[in-house]
């Protein structure tokens, strides 16, 4: 069947799912591109039979002496109906390629939403182009973004909605003193502190700390020392 | 003194009114909820980043060292960062949508007028390079009659291959002033009262104008 | 993709939509109204054939009728699947009936067949279908089955109806775990994002 | 790929906290005008050792773990009203009980960081809530289970979440009954 190979492909997307990147199939866009290149050059040689037959009954009618006006491709359906195959096959074709390539270029893009240069491991399944299609993109998106000549937000950060910049935190272990912009702190075991969210983050990468929902009650009445 | 002016200020104006906050949140929802690009919030989104860039210098420029300073600052924090996140989910809603339909939007000067003028830049130089690279990977390979981004063939009547957006979807409306009956066919077989504060879900393409007008708002 | 397929329900699909395109792969059976010159291998390998004769039998892809039967050069007939069988077993109830296994597409394929040929019975059938099916869809997806009877489920569905299914477990699964994760906001990592931006935990 | 229109249930939680509570503020802003704090939003307070004051639930929250309040017990969030609220839930089958839109996020938020305000009654009032959210959820499956074609649904008095948890499959299958009923439609001489 015409088109076989071109649903391939995006079959190949369809079942890698939405999330992958399968890698970058040249040779069957290449086969593609030639099965409509044959329907290209069918179509020509049909149009050339269909204008011949044509011209000869036109001819004919004329030399009976009848109208010649009449006369449409549809009165040699064995032609026409080819003729239309091959041109819808090349439309399906060419439907099937630029989804292809779009949908590879949809996935490419959210890449960048996530990371700001491709790792080596996806470009292996990239082509050159779409390796340049990133990086075009990521100047598109940065330029939209930039300080001075966009709107001055990176829209890739915080999906998210924001937390409060300070927050409670659990010691697992004794790690000793710390200094944090609010002044210094002793991180003892099973302690519960208040700490900048930005600055207890690496801690808790680390597994000194961890989150918790809310502080010593001893705590409650006093803090109120600007009252 | 000062307590006499403090009753007079009476929180219910400040907390109870639409601050730009609450208003560019009701944007964002509207915004993610369309299946169309709405019209870009110009003003709304001019006065809030003012305030932002304000608010960022006041907090530069409060003393934290004692605890009221530290305190109120913890709060201004805390608030611009909620300001900037509903900025930038409300831009980038705007950004993947526009993305999405861009041959739609740009084929249509009222759709066009909707976008801010750097959406409308991007919008131009999105479709150059998205062009630009399917060109060089397949339309440039392809026979003359075929080789167009927006007609299938040279032979399709007008652009045949605009992704637009489905107006035709469903989407939850709250109705914010009483509307009455309102026609959601064009022969008017199908009539919806629409009174404040009732809640649907209804196709989107008869509330249109009644959300572009504040009589509606989407959930 | 699932998405895609819940908010893209229109007549004709997106141009570069993944499931539009795979839906008119659906070989419907045909008949040549007129004979066709060299496209016979391609059309019918078993007929070995260089030219299709005139009421020569076919089955051809979704994508192909439309340009034929509109110059009435093709007719199509009506798929078993949406044959007078189908109609009496949703008659009888259809929410047992494989669908995934007649046809992945079957609402999709029913509009387009609709739209080349006019087929008043395809489009009544779907719709009653639909409706049947609907209900149990719904009841299944917010039920609280087990992950290998969800899977069950899902197989015996449409592509269409599969799509639902999972945006409406997705959402509830994402209250779910909103309400009772015991977390009050979970980290999320950047890796664990979907590719579109979107956080992992947006209903679908 | 379509945006998706559903938002996560962390973002209702999100805009819930815009939703304002009162507060009994332990400290005062003496070097602040008013004694409140001018916020983009508006200008919040007068902060006053012992007075009452209605804030935004963000803030609340924020000043109660760093132990500068205490939030109040909304009037909507207590055992009688919820039982109230629940019983009308219970006996009416087709009408859903006026809340808060954001009742859940915001009793959620409540639950974590401000269990004092309920003091003995925390667990049922969790309960209630849980109860109520229940029945609200079987009550609006029921109803959406007799849909039979393409219509406009009426949902008053639905929550954001209860909204947002629905969303996906009722807008998928009502754009499906609309597709296919506008095609049958067209069938018609």
């Amino acid at each position: 069947m015409f088109g076989k190979r071109a649903v391939d492909l995006v079959k190949e997307l369809s079942a890698a799912g939405s999330d992958s990147l399968p890698p970058y199939n040249d040779e069957q866009v290449r086969l593609v591109l030639e099965e409509i290149a044959e329907h290209s050059a069918t179509l020509k040689e049909l149009s050339g039979v269909l204008n011949e037959k044509k011209r000869l009954r036109e001819a004919e009618l004329e030399e009976r002496g009848e109208p010649s006006t009449s006369v449409s491709f549809g009165d040699f359906p064995e032609e026409t109906s080819a003729f239309i195959v091959h041109h819808t096959s090349i439309l399906r074709n060419k439907r099937l390629l630029l989804t292809y390539m779009k949908e590879r270029m949809d996935r490419i893009k959210r890449l960048r939403w996530q990371q700001r240069s491709l790792s080596e491991d996806t470009k292996q399944n990239l082509s050159q182009a779409e390796i340049e299609w990133f990086n075009t993109y990521s100047q598109l998106l940065s330029g939209y973004m930039r300080r001075d000549t966009g709107v001055g937000m990176d829209l890739t950060l915080d999906e998210s909605p924001p937390k409060d910049p300070d927050m409670y935190v659990r010691v697992l272990r004794d790690y000793g003193e710390v200094a944090f912009s609010m002044g210094s702190v002793v991180l003892k075991k099973g302690s519960t502190h208040f700490l900048p969210r930005a600055e207890a983050d690496p801690l808790i990468r680390e597994g000194v700390l961890c989150p918790s929902q809310s502080g010593p009650i001893e705590a409650f009445n006093s803090s109120n020392d600007y009252v | 003194m000062d307590d006499f002016i403090s009753q007079l200020q009476s929180p219910a104006e400040n907390v109870y009114g639409e601050s730009d906050l609450i208003l560019m949140k009701k944007a964002y929802i509207n915004e993610k909820a369309a299946p169309e690009l709405l019209e870009y919030q110009t003003d709304l989104l001019a006065r809030l980043q003012d305030q932002v860039h304000n608010q960022e210098d006041t907090v530069a420029n409060t003393d934290s060292t004692h605890a009221e300073g530290s305190l109120v600052r913890a709060i201004w924090r805390l608030e611009l960062a909620r300001a900037k996140h509903l900025l930038r989910a409300y831009l980038r809603t705007r950004l993947i949508k526009l993305e999405r339909h861009v041959t739609a939007v740009l084929d249509n000067p009222a759709m066009q007028a909707r976008l801010s003028p750097l959406e409308l830049q991007y919008a131009k130089d999105y479709f150059v390079k998205t062009g630009l690279h399917l060109k060089d990977a397949v339309l440039a390979h392809m026979p003359e009659e075929f080789n167009s981004l927006v007609r299938q063939s040279n032979v399709s009547e007008g652009h045949d291959m605009l992704s637009a957006p489905n107006l035709e979807a469903h989407v939850f409306v709250r109705v914010l002033e009483d509307r009455g009956a309102v026609n959601l066919d064009p022969e008017g077989d199908d009539v919806v009262e629409l009174n404040k504060d009732d809640l649907y879900i209804i196709r989107y393409e008869p509330i249109r104008d009644l959300l572009k007008d504040n009589w509606v708002e989407l959930v | 993709m699932a998405g895609g397929a819940v908010r893209g329900a229109r007549q004709g699909g997106d141009y570069y939509s993944l499931d539009a395109v795979l839906a008119e792969e659906t070989l419907i059976p045909c008949m040549f109204k007129c004979g066709s010159r060299g496209v016979g291998r391609a059309l019918d390998p078993s007929s070995g054939a260089e030219d299709v004769k005139p009421r020569a039998a076919a089955e051809l892809p979704l994508w192909m009728l439309q340009a034929l039967t509109s110059r009435d050069m093709l007719a199509v007939k009506v798929p078993r699947w949406y044959g007078e069988k189908m109609r009496r077993k949703i008659q009888a109830g259809a929410g047992v009936e494989n669908l995934r296994l007649r046809c992945p597409y079957f609402y999709d394929v029913a509009l387009a067949l609709h739209a080349t040929d006019g087929a008043p019975s395809v489009a009544d059938l779907v719709i009653s279908t639909f409706r049947s099916r609907y209900k149990e869809i719904l009841t299944k997806a917010h039920s609280n089955e087990s992950p290998k009877e969800m899977a069950r489920i899902e197989a015996l569905l449409s592509v269409e109806e599969a799509a639902l299914f999972n945006a409406g477990r997705a959402s509830l699964d994402a209250l779910n775990r909103w309400r009772f994760g015991g977390r009050a906001n979970p980290t999320r990592t950047r890796a664990k994002r979907r590719l579109d931006g979107a956080p992992v935990n947006g209903s679908r | 790929m379509p945006v998706d229109p559903s938002f996560s249930p962390y973002d209702l939680e999100f805009f819930a906290e815009d939703d304002v509570v009162k507060i009994v503020p332990s400290f005062s802003l003496p070097t602040f005008s008013h004694s409140s704090i001018r916020c983009i939003g508006g200008a919040f307070g007068p902060f006053k050792p012992n007075i009452p004051v209605e804030v935004p639930l963000w803030l609340a929250v924020a000043l109660q773990k760093r132990n500068n309040c205490r939030i109040l017990q909304p009037d909507w969030l207590n055992t009688e009203t919820l039982q109230e609220a629940l019983d009308q839930e219970k006996n009416t089958a087709a009408v859903f009980h006026r809340l808060p839109f954001h009742y859940l996020e915001i009793s959620k938020i409540l639950f974590l960081h401000a269990k004092e305000a309920f003091g003995t009654d925390l667990l049922k009032v969790k309960e209630l809530v849980g109860d109520i959210c229940k029945v609200r959820l079987s009550k609006i499956n029921a109803g959406l289970q007799v849909l039979q074609g393409p219509m406009t649904v009426k949902l008053n008095n639905l929550s954001a979440a209860e909204c947002n948890v629905i969303r996906p499959f009722f807008q998928g299958a009502l754009d499906r009954f609309h597709l296919l009923a506008s095609v049958c439609l067209r069938l018609l001489p």
